[in-house]
């Protein structure tokens, strides 16, 4: 292609993107639907994933001891505990703690009955790898004075699992809508080579080259991904804040949400990945398919 | 210079279209083609700019092996060929300026080139004050006369015309015969297709007649000799 | 039958394109409209079909008023009309045969009727054999009848041709004129735009003659006796 | 339009749909990606319905009695309850009954210094309207004798909210991808015009009604909904069970999920709906802009 062209050609697929207007438009919509629907599943994997990883990291073991061992001989105990591969850290909590911790923010003439000797002494655990919970649980049960052990795991499994689902299904549904834009900018662009049908005919005629053909709907459909990308972007970028001060005003503290300024890198390479992937491969699917016959 | 050595083409339909033509025209040469409606006139037009490939015999034209030219190599063959299509074959949506200015921008021409060329051979054809229309906004024989500007406008080696003038009147048509054949004198070798034996016997140049895809006569007395 | 009073067209480019055309064609009437390039020509055949609105005047065709027809009339209007174009009009997609067909199944006419009458009409135009082929898989003159065949399918009360022969040799154009003369003979009104002074010779009709959008001479007298 | 044509045009409008393959092809695909997408916001709208029901179902208020009160003068307290608008039935919890459930299922060993005479009486109160709860709760508190006020509100409310978030949001993303539908279907439709714009000149040169030129394109686009409508339709039901089988699997019950049989009438009805919506709507679209040219 020789400069002289450059411009030219460049200005040929702008204006095509204008001349197909109602379809250029309907292309970048749906561009940025699926985009700004991608995205939206991204930020919530990622905002639960948060969640799931600070709801992990508050994961206890608690351990309670044989009641009859004393303070001292408990506290042996916790030296076998420490011994386990997956114990990161085990807290002694004495009997008087224990207590305090059982009546919390409680009536405390609720338990006027309850003195320290009802309890037993405990160590809160935390581990390495939560993941590994059930066999830890399993251990420490075999430890020589080691009376219960209970471990809260329900509340972080749910999650954990709600999360992978999450992902299979945000994965899914981005594949899907993924192929969609391409599909619809790759028809676009179709659209435009069939109304340029007897054009193309001429130009090959008159001695054009196929890279003279194509360029400008190349260009095309490079356009409608960029502009489906950026305008994808801030969409979400504003749809993010409002829902995110909205769940904040209810007070519900239900889930971690980061600011969206937070992940401006990262959306935008998204955003522009997947827009000059929709873009370019949405046009070289229709321009290869056109061109051969 | 065309060189047409034992052509045959026979299409998917079955049809043979041509049987074994033999054509040779120099650089520089004026020729008529003439011949019966389905003779295979458009066909021999179709295979020197490379549409089709023969189905066997070679062709050689501006230096290409037409029989075996590479994909790639076609558009620059074809830069050396002006080409007057029986339909026309212009952009709809393109003024008549763009449509002329076109041929030269898929060259590569610079746009001051562009500008200079474009209005001198709107104005040879006698469009100049077309140039904004649109092609539905023109008459059929002003179409052509657009065509025909085109198919000069890079100065090609060679122009092939297929019936430049079936849509235009006796007059118009003179003309435009005179204004091939000084584009002739001037070096460019021209090869038209007509129908019009009026035309061909006022102008004394080569006239090939084909048949059912045969050359079946090849002479300079200038005369339309062959009647259906 | 056709009656122009007072026509006048001038397009959005600020063409006149006709200035004022007043002509009357009975019913039966065979006619050659004649003119030079860009005189007027194909406008009057666009306003005759309601593909375009005069300017000013009135024009009757076939008892439809067309300067005030409903949009709604149009269809029926035109199926009285069986109009050969200047650039062929076929569907590319379909052979031949549809082509033929199609235009029949347009006014609703059985598959009864239209396996009857199909090949009847191409045999007279002489593609019976080309039936199953596309449009380009034919030669321009083959294209162009059949245009004619089309044309001629749903027995119009009136022909209207753009140039029926620009693409057909000397015997060719003779055979579809003769064609064009016994259909006439039949009652239908036969209406033919043409530049070729040969054709129109032969035959001693109706010649009107157009230039700069005015009748400059209308006689029967039967020459192209217009001289540009 | 005559008899005779009615045939010939069907016929050229299931021509289309095959002439038309990859675009075809892909119209289909959209509507269904799009069709499944919305019907599974739809299904986990319903389901998590149910829970969200079940959940404020068994949501209960508690209310503590002054500890001074007798079991009778306790009683006693209980009608003036009653009389409350919001108050469905109030259930009169003993000392001893009490006791009993805050020891549960733990190791009674543990609450050894604990007697029924360190809990009060209590009542538990199921409401009329759940969602009044906040208001009943401030009205019991004004109750003589009435000295403390539970209420577990907060999993009922943050269900209630996340049920309201997902309904807004089902509802945006379906609209979103209705529209999308709409717009590939008229695309397509839109592309086979162009593909037959001159077709359309020639039959409206040779006489063609409006109508009969419009029928194929019609038909067109109604078979591409009708398909996609029914595609998705028995999509999502191999989807939903296996997502529900998994789901079961799991042995986690977070939440209620029924069988599809159970809604494959009104499944179906909406799927029709939307195909139908989708198919006539499309392409009256493009075939209105098309003509009016
Ligand atoms: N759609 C249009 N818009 C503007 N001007 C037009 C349009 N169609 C035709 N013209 C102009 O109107 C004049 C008459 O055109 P018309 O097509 O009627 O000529 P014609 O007699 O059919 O010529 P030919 O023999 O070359 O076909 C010409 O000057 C032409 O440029
Ligand atoms: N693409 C095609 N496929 C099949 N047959 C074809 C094709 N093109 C032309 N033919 C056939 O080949 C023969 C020669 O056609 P061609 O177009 O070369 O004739 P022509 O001499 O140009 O005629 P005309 O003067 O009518 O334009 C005809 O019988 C025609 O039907
Ligand atoms: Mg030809
Ligand atoms: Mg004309």
């Amino acid at each position: 292609m020789k400069h002289n062209n450059f411009g030219y050609l460049l200005g040929e697929g702008f204006r095509a993107v204008f001349k197909h207007g109602f379809m250029s438009f309907a292309a970048i919509c749906i561009t940025v639907a699926c985009l700004v629907i991608i995205n939206s599943f991204s930020l919530i994997c990622y905002n639960l994933n948060l969640t799931v990883d600070d709801v992990q990291k508050e994961m206890r073991i608690v351990v309670c001891i044989d009641e009859n061992y004393t303070e001292a001989e408990s506290k042996s105990v916790g030296s076998d505990i420490n011994l386990l591969d997956n114990v990161e850290n085990a807290r002694f909590i004495s009997r008087e703690e224990a207590l305090e911790n059982f009546i919390g923010d409680s009536d405390a003439s609720l338990f006027d009955g309850l003195n320290a000797q009802s309890m037993r002494d405990q160590f809160e655990i935390t581990l390495v790898d939560n993941a590994k919970v059930e066999e830890t649980k399993a251990e420490l049960e075999k430890v020589v004075g080691v009376a219960d052990v209970y471990a809260d795991i329900e509340v972080g499994n749910a999650l954990a699992t709600i999360r992978t689902v999450l992902y299979i299904a945000s994965i899914a549904i981005a594949a899907v809508l993924l192929v969609v834009s391409l599909i619809i900018i790759s028809n676009t662009i179709r659209l435009a080579m069939m109304d340029r049908r007897e054009e193309i005919a001429i130009m090959k005629m008159v001695g054009a080259t196929n890279s003279f053909i194509r360029f400008p709907f190349f260009v095309e459909g490079f356009i409608l991904g960029v502009f489906g990308a950026v305008l994808s972007f801030f969409i979400e970028w504003g749809l993010y804040e409002v829902i995110r001060k909205a769940i904040l005003n209810t007070g519900l503290e239900v889930m971690k949400i980061v600011p969206f300024t937070e992940m401006l890198i990262p959306m935008a390479v998204i955003c522009a990945v997947a827009g000059l992937f929709i873009g370019i491969f949405g046009s070289l699917m229709s321009i290869r398919r056109f061109l051969k016959v | 210079m065309i060189d047409l050595i034992n052509v045959t083409k026979t299409y998917e339909t079955g049809t043979h279209a041509l049987n074994g033509i033999d054509m040779h025209i120099d650089d520089g040469e004026f020729v008529f083609l003439v011949g019966q409606s389905g003779s295979g006139k458009s066909t021999i037009i179709k295979l020197l700019t490379a549409e089709l490939k023969p189905t066997s015999g070679s062709i050689l034209v501006n230096g290409y092996k037409l029989e075996s030219i590479r994909r790639s190599s076609v558009p620059y063959m074809r830069r050396t060929l002006g080409v007057i299509f029986q339909d026309f074959r212009l952009i709809e949506n393109k003024t008549v300026y763009e449509n002329v200015a076109f041929a030269m921008r898929v060259i590569g021409a610079s746009n001051k080139e562009i500008k200079k060329r474009v209005p001198y051979v709107l104005e040879l054809v006698g469009l100049e004050n077309k140039g904004r229309r649109l092609p539905n906004e023109l008459s059929g024989g002003e179409q052509q006369r657009v065509a025909i500007a085109r198919a000069l406008i890079n100065n090609p080696t060679m122009i092939i015309a297929d019936e430049p003038t079936g849509n235009l009147d006796p007059a118009r048509s003179f003309e435009i015969m005179l204004l091939l054949e000084k584009i002739n004198a001037l070096g460019t070798t021209v090869m038209v297709v007509t129908h019009e034996k009026g035309l061909v016997d006022r102008f004394t140049k080569r006239v090939v007649a084909i048949d059912e895809g045969r050359v079946i006569s090849d002479g300079m007395d200038g005369y339309y000799n062959y009647e259906a």
